[in-house]
């Protein structure tokens, strides 16, 4: 892969030449929270450790939209106005995230509005030396690093950043203003690398010993801890949509006032709802709400999607957004302990 | 002795009824009933919290949620020692002004408009009238945005809380409105002259007992600490009860009001009688070529004053709007008394409105609310009885039943709120 | 009027028109379907235990296994009972009425794995839907299959599905038609009066070991036919079964019908029974 | 369309909030005018029936006994029914107490002992229109959302089910990407709330007090003993659950409570 290196006073001037491509988004301040937003200016992003409300999934696949639209005649999408978009600053937990949809949405029969959507962002991936918060998780994940899923990535080095060509569109990009890059990459730099990774390694503050613990999972289909979660979660949703790796969605026909005209549209579904796996009959498969939440951590840390591998991408979204405190951590200590 | 029931005064908001009784072709009486089911309002909020009061008073009425809201809040403000900042202050009059607007728009356009023309309802307008409909929705949009803006969404927003704002309105957004309000400039003035042109079918020659908010900084605005009444009296808001009794009538579940013992209007008719020289702009000049005596004593004239204090709003927006903006973006205050009562008023779209609340370790201990609309009902049925008088001579009942609901629809009768201004007598005393 | 594109939108439904519908019993109703583009009905190709995307504008979208047979193209046939939004509505469109349709999806029945062995089909109640599709499949194409027996339960002779077209079967002599009911209200049924495991008795002279069975039917049934089939020593992975989930795409996406880290509209509906036993939550 | 449907929109007790919402709706609503017969809508027209409907759109709560014999006849009248907002569908604000103590004695300490008014009038404690008939769809909220409106209305004209979210209010919450109340300590009811706002409270900092009513699906022991935990007394919380939680509520807090027992 082509690595390349760039002052730090740098990245603006770049980031405005990047408008070539389409619109230009980042880790923006939105009240108290950090979303990914459009960013006017350049001075709007965010670009220090820390993590966004949503991953960026929401705009690759949006919590909702319409599919088509059809009337007596024809069902008719319009994919066309899909806007190019840039993403500066997006995390190597969220390009992991991305990779997981990737498996879902692109395998297979491809999803043409998440394709679309994918195509048409360049995906510019940013590291710090210091990890996202407290509650990152990343690490027993492996997900700290990551080496596919974007066009361009940033390890910031605090004086200078490395940048990594990960696409053909990553390197269009570079061309856009190829003045900013430098491929002399010295030993320093390099050295500044690894030791900038390594103070970063000894940060964090959560893990989760990913070793066992698919295993764990596995055995514990019958554990009463199940029961116990069930009792205590609020089956509010917050987990699924802000987790990275969640893909779910439900479909909702809408009729409009004239006769024989309407839409389809989408939006996140959450498997924790209890109408999520309802069928005919009023017959529930997953009837408790212990039974859901178990399918949601066998998909996050024992296996999901067509590789069987654990979906978790360690972004800390969903310890920080439960009320009651069920997540990937507290889940994997109750089961560990309870072993 | 016969006796007409106009039933469900259609086009008010509410339940409403006009009842008439004639005898030997003379008019014995005329009585206005409302109808609304009691909900208690004011006993709900006994024993809650001022943040559950500010969740449930505008729930009272739909179209001037706001109007409680604020009225509540500035009575709970000074109650508990909240002192908000200015840009708080203004961004909460703009909201007032948003709502007057989308209210009278409501009423002149929806409600009024189709009597003057000679429809049944204003949707049947679009065939002839469409420019006037599109107007009307576009205007009562824009009255919706302020609310969305300011409030948090159309109706009964949450975002005013005790102290200032969940979220301080943004920048962008308040200077959309201000673009936006002079839009209508133009076609609103063209509408105060397709009103000023209608003929009205009753003449009054007593002048009617005005009241309302007396503005501090001498402008035309909709807040003050004390109330002008016609007769040249003024008085501090503290002391309403004194001036505006309330009593029951067998025949309605709303109370009324008296003041000194003698019925009295509220709402755009008394701001324009009694502040109307202090309107500027084009509202000012307005004023000044259609004002005449006529309007201190025919009610009918409401609409026309609506019309001009929909011109007043959109002229005011960009003002406020340059005032906030300049403004440090202010943080919600938080209250220091637990204990507390005080009188909040304002003016809402139809009048007066008073809030009075007695704050105990925090929780309510009484309240009182005084709604505009109860303070117009001895009115309306007086000039019920002038123009039930003038047009019986007629003999066509259709056309003094549709006179009378006419003149009944120019007050603004905001029914669903005049049945919640009970006062409550019981206040834990004895508990 | 639309046409499918190679490389177009797969959640686009295509336009289907409805040919020919009538009653099964009070509650299911038989459809028959036909592309209303001619090439596309006279190439689709699919197999035995898929299932289509039937889309009503307005209401929604459900899935419904295909009960005719590859082996007679041009129409498609299907069972549906009325349970909710989608299914009413198709029950109030009439014939000639467009509908659309997308599909087919999922895995059907491993046809070239039941070649050459005998099969046991065993019906119950809807499970007629993507059975039938096997059994005729298996009729046209007799020579490729050993023994061929169809078990069929239902409630009382009203709620058989395909009936009369079963009763005809029983002249055949290249297939075993057992048909049992619960009860008989009408004293004319001339078959069975049993439950599907009792017409087990009946089932004579196959190479248990080299015998497949293919079984769909309501969740209570599973339990106890299940049980039979392996007391009488039909290997588990030869046993196959079709199972239902809340289906929102058909193709992997929308998760409703996933089942540990398995999603059924893909690698199903049609499941071993040891692929039951071995990923928890499949019944 | 040949035959146009017959739609009324009535309104009960509460404060014409839904009302003011399809007079909101713009355009929809010229177009609305258009596919249907509107032959109900004393706030908007002169002319109104209860007869022969095919749809009916009810506002607000039932409060006296002249309200609840209109309901039943336009029940009667009417082959399809919609509750309008939370009053409708609830009960509303005005159910908040139901059954707390003597309600005729609340009533006479308002309007005095004279029963002159109470024996015209016949009041009774505010009750939700399903109360007393069968209701067929529900557009709860306080008031409700245009949206939710227009899409409901629509499926029914077209003779197609609606769907509203049946998700609570945080889910659209966490898609409006805020700082969670609850987890600031605040006493929010998003997890005990129909969602289809748009969580428009918390995204203004302010925490949901239930106005569209309680969602079917909620696990209330949970966020009543997550309240308690966070220090809410017992009192602040049910009068929270309360407030807009209506004749549904009660029943939820009564099985809580067994459960909790
Ligand atoms: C692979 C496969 C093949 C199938 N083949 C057939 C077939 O051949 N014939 C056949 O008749 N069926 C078949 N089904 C079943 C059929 O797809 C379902 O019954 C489908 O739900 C019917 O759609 P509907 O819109 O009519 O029902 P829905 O309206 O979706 O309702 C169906 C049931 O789901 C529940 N439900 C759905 N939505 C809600 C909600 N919002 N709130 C509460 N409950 C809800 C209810 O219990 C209801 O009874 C098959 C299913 C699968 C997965
Ligand atoms: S399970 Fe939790 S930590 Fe893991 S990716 Fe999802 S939200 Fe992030
Ligand atoms: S703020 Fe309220 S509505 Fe939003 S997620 Fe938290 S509890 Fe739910
Ligand atoms: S957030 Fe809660 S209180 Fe606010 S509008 Fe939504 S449902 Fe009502």
């Amino acid at each position: 892969m082509r690595v390349l290196w760039m002052e730090k006073g740098k990245l603006k001037e770049f980031f405005y030449s990047m408008k070539a491509f389409g619109e230009l988004w980042g880790p923006i301040q939105k009240g108290k929270t950090r979303i990914y937003g459009k960013a006017e200016n350049f001075s709007d992003l965010k670009l220090e450790p820390g993590r966004t409300a949503l991953p960026i999934k929401k705009l690759i696949h949006p919590s909702k939209f319409t599919m088509f639209k059809y009337d007596k005649q024809e069902y008719s999408t319009k994919l066309e106005n899909i806007p190019r978009r840039v993403i500066l600053g997006v995390s190597p937990c969220d390009i992991h995230g991305l990779l997981k949809l990737d498996e879902i949405f692109l395998e297979e029969e491809p999803d043409p509005y998440y394709e679309k959507r994918r195509d048409n962002t360049a995906i510019i991936g940013i590291s710090y030396c210091k990890p996202c918060c407290d509650s990152c998780i990343c690490q027993s994940m492996g997900t700290d690093v990551v080496d596919e899923g974007y066009d361009l990535f940033f390890s910031d080095l605090e004086d200078f950043y490395l940048v990594w060509v990960g696409s053909s569109l990553g390197d269009d990009l570079v061309r856009l203003n190829p003045a900013v890059f430098h491929d002399d990459i010295d030993r320093t730099k390099l050295e500044k690398f690894v030791e900038c990774k390594k103070e970063r390694d000894k940060l964090f503050a959560c893990s989760i010993d990913m070793d066992v613990l698919p295993d764990i999972m596995e055995l514990s289909y019958d554990s009463p801890i199940w029961d116990e979660l069930g009792d205590k979660c609020l089956e509010c949703g917050a987990c699924t949509m802000v987790c990275p790796s969640c893909n779910c969605y439900n479909v909702i026909d809408e009729v409009y006032l004239s006769e024989g005209k309407g839409k389809r549209f989408r939006y996140w579904d959450c498997c924790i709802f209890k109408e999520y796996s309802l069928v005919a009959g009023d017959h529930n498969f997953r009837e408790n709400r212990g039974e859901r939440l178990r399918l949601w951590y066998g998909h996050k840390l024992n296996s999901f999607g067509p590789y069987g591998r654990p979906a978790c991408v360690g972004c800390g979204r969903c310890v920080d957004a439960c009320p009651v405190d069920i997540n990937v951590l507290t889940v994997a200590r109750a089961l560990l302990e309870s072993k | 002795m016969k006796r007409r029931t106009i039933t469900d005064i259609t086009r008010v908001e509410g339940h409403g009824g006009i009842s008439v009784d004639i005898k030997d072709g003379k008019i014995l009486d005329i009585k206005v009933n409302v109808y609304e089911g009691p909900r208690l309002v004011e006993q709900l909020v006994v024993g809650k919290s001022p943040r559950d009061v500010l969740n449930i008073v505008p729930r009272i009425c739909g179209i001037c949620s706001l109007s409680h809201r604020y009225a509540a809040l500035l009575a709970l403000e000074k109650a508990l020692g909240v002192k908000v900042p200015k840009a708080t202050e203004m961004a909460r009059n703009l909201m007032l002004i948003g709502e007057i607007l989308q209210s009278h728009v409501l009423h002149l356009y929806f409600l009024a408009l189709p009597d003057f023309l000679g429809y049944g309802s204003s949707i049947d307008l679009i065939d002839n009238h469409e420019d006037l409909i599109m107007l009307s929705l576009g205007l009562k949009s824009f009255g919706y945005r302020m609310n969305q803006v300011l409030s948090g969404r159309m109706v009964h927003g949450e975002n005013p809380v005790l102290g200032g704002f969940g979220l301080f309105p943004e920048r962008s957004a308040l200077l959309e409105l201000k673009e936006k309000s002079q839009e209508f400039i133009a076609m609103v003035q063209s509408t105060i002259e397709l009103f000023a042109s209608f003929e009205f079918p009753v003449t009054y020659d007593k002048e009617i007992t005005f009241m309302c908010l007396n503005p501090t900084d001498g402008e035309y605005a909709y807040l003050g600490d004390s109330v002008v009444v016609s007769d040249g009296t003024e008085w501090g808001i503290d002391d309403y009860k004194e001036y505006v009794k309330e009593y029951v009538v067998p025949y309605s579940s709303a109370k009324r009001a008296k003041y000194k013992g003698k019925p009295f209007t509220v709402g755009a008719l008394a701001r324009i009688n009694l502040l109307g020289e202090r309107l500027t702009g084009e509202a000012g000049r307005y004023y000044k070529s259609l004002y005449s005596n006529n309007w201190k004593a025919n009610p009918l004239f409401t609409n026309l004053a609506q019309a001009i204090e929909v011109l007043h709003c959109l002229e005011s927006v960009p003002k406020l709007v340059d005032r906030i903006i300049k403004l440090k973006e202010p943080g919600i205050v938080e209250a220091e008394l637990d204990s507390g009562a005080s009188v909040g008023a304002v003016e809402a779209p139809r009048g007066t409105l008073y809030h009075y609340y007695e704050i105990e370790n925090g929780l309510v201990r009484s309240c009182d609310v005084v709604t505009p609309t109860a303070q117009n009902l001895d009115d309306i049925e007086k000039s019920l009885k002038i123009a039930g008088e003038q047009l019986i001579s007629l003999d066509s009942m259709d056309k003094l039943e549709s006179t009378l609901e006419m003149i009944t629809r120019a007050y603004d009768p905001c029914i669903s709120c005049s049945a919640h201004l009970i006062r409550i007598n019981y206040t834990d005393k004895d508990s | 009027m639309h046409e499918k594109e190679e490389n177009s939108n797969p959640y686009l439904p295509e336009h289907a028109r409805i040919v020919r519908k009538y009653n099964l019993s009070s509650d299911v109703r038989f459809f028959q379907i036909r592309y209303v583009d001619m090439d596309r009905a006279l190439t689709m190709k699919y197999l035995p235990g898929q299932f289509m995307m039937f889309s009503v504008p307005g209401v929604g979208e459900a899935p419904f296994s295909i009960s005719s047979t590859p082996s007679r193209p041009g129409l498609l046939e299907f069972c549906i009972r009325e349970v909710g939004d989608v299914t009413s509505a198709l029950f109030k469109l009439k014939e000639n009425a467009i509908i659309g349709i997308r599909g087919p999806y999922g895995d059907g029945f491993p046809l070239d794995d039941i070649q050459g062995h005998d099969l046991l089909i065993i019906v119950g109640g809807l499970g007629a839907a993507p059975l039938r599709s096997l059994l005729l499949y298996a009729l046209d194409n007799r020579d490729d299959f050993g023994k061929l027996y169809l078990l069929h339960g239902a409630r009382t002779p009203e709620d058989m599905l395909f009936r009369e077209e079963f009763l005809e079967m029983m002249e055949r002599d290249d297939l075993n038609c057992l048909l049992a009911v619960d009860e008989d209200p009408t004293g004319k049924w001339k078959c069975h009066i049993a439950r599907v495991t009792d017409l087990f008795d009946h089932v004579k002279d196959i190479d248990i070991e080299n015998t497949y069975a293919a079984v769909c039917g309501p969740p209570v049934m599973y339990k106890f036919v299940l049980e039979k089939l392996v007391n009488i020593g039909i290997p588990k992975n030869q046993i196959l079964m079709t199972l239902e989930r809340r289906m929102k795409c058909g193709m992997g996406k929308c998760g409703h019908c996933v089942v540990g880290d398995i999603y059924t509209c893909m690698e199903g509906p049609v499941f071993s029974y040891w692929d039951v036993l071995n990923m928890k939550g499949l019944i | 369309m040949l035959n146009k449907k017959r739609i009324g929109i009535y309104s009960f007790t509460g404060c014409s909030g839904e009302q003011l919402v399809i007079l909101e709706c713009g355009k929809y609503l010229l177009k609305l005018y258009e596919v249907v017969d509107i032959v109900g809508f004393p706030m908007a027209q002169s002319k109104n029936t209860i007869m022969d409907l095919d749809i009916a759109l009810l506002e607000g709560s039932i409060t006296t006994e002249s309200q609840l014999a209109e309901l039943k006849e336009i029940r009667d009248s009417a082959k399809t029914l919609v509750a309008l907002g939370t009053c409708a569908c609830y009960g509303g604000i005005q159910s908040m107490k139901l059954g707390e103590g003597d309600w005729k004695k609340r009533f006479q300490e308002v309007y005095g002992a004279d029963d002159k008014l109470y024996n015209k009038m016949k009041p009774m404690e505010s009750k939700p229109c399903n109360e007393f008939v069968t209701i067929d769809y529900y557009i709860p909220g306080c008031p409700m959302d245009k949206g939710q409106f227009l899409h409901t209305i629509s499926h029914i004209i077209n003779d197609t089910p609606p769907h509203l979210y049946p998700f609570p209010v945080c889910t659209e919450c966490k898609w409006k990407e805020n700082d969670c109340l609850l987890n600031r300590g605040e006493l929010c009811l998003g997890p005990l709330t129909r969602g289809g706002c748009g969580a428009v409270c918390p995204s203004h900092n302010i925490p949901c007090v239930g106005c569209w009513g309680p969602a079917e699906v909620t696990n209330m022991p949970s966020e009543y003993k997550l309240l308690l935990e966070k220090g809410y007394s017992q009192i602040e919380i049910f009068r929270n659950f309360r407030k807009f939680g209506g004749t549904p509520m009660v029943e939820k807090l009564k099985n809580m409570m067994e459960k909790l027992r």
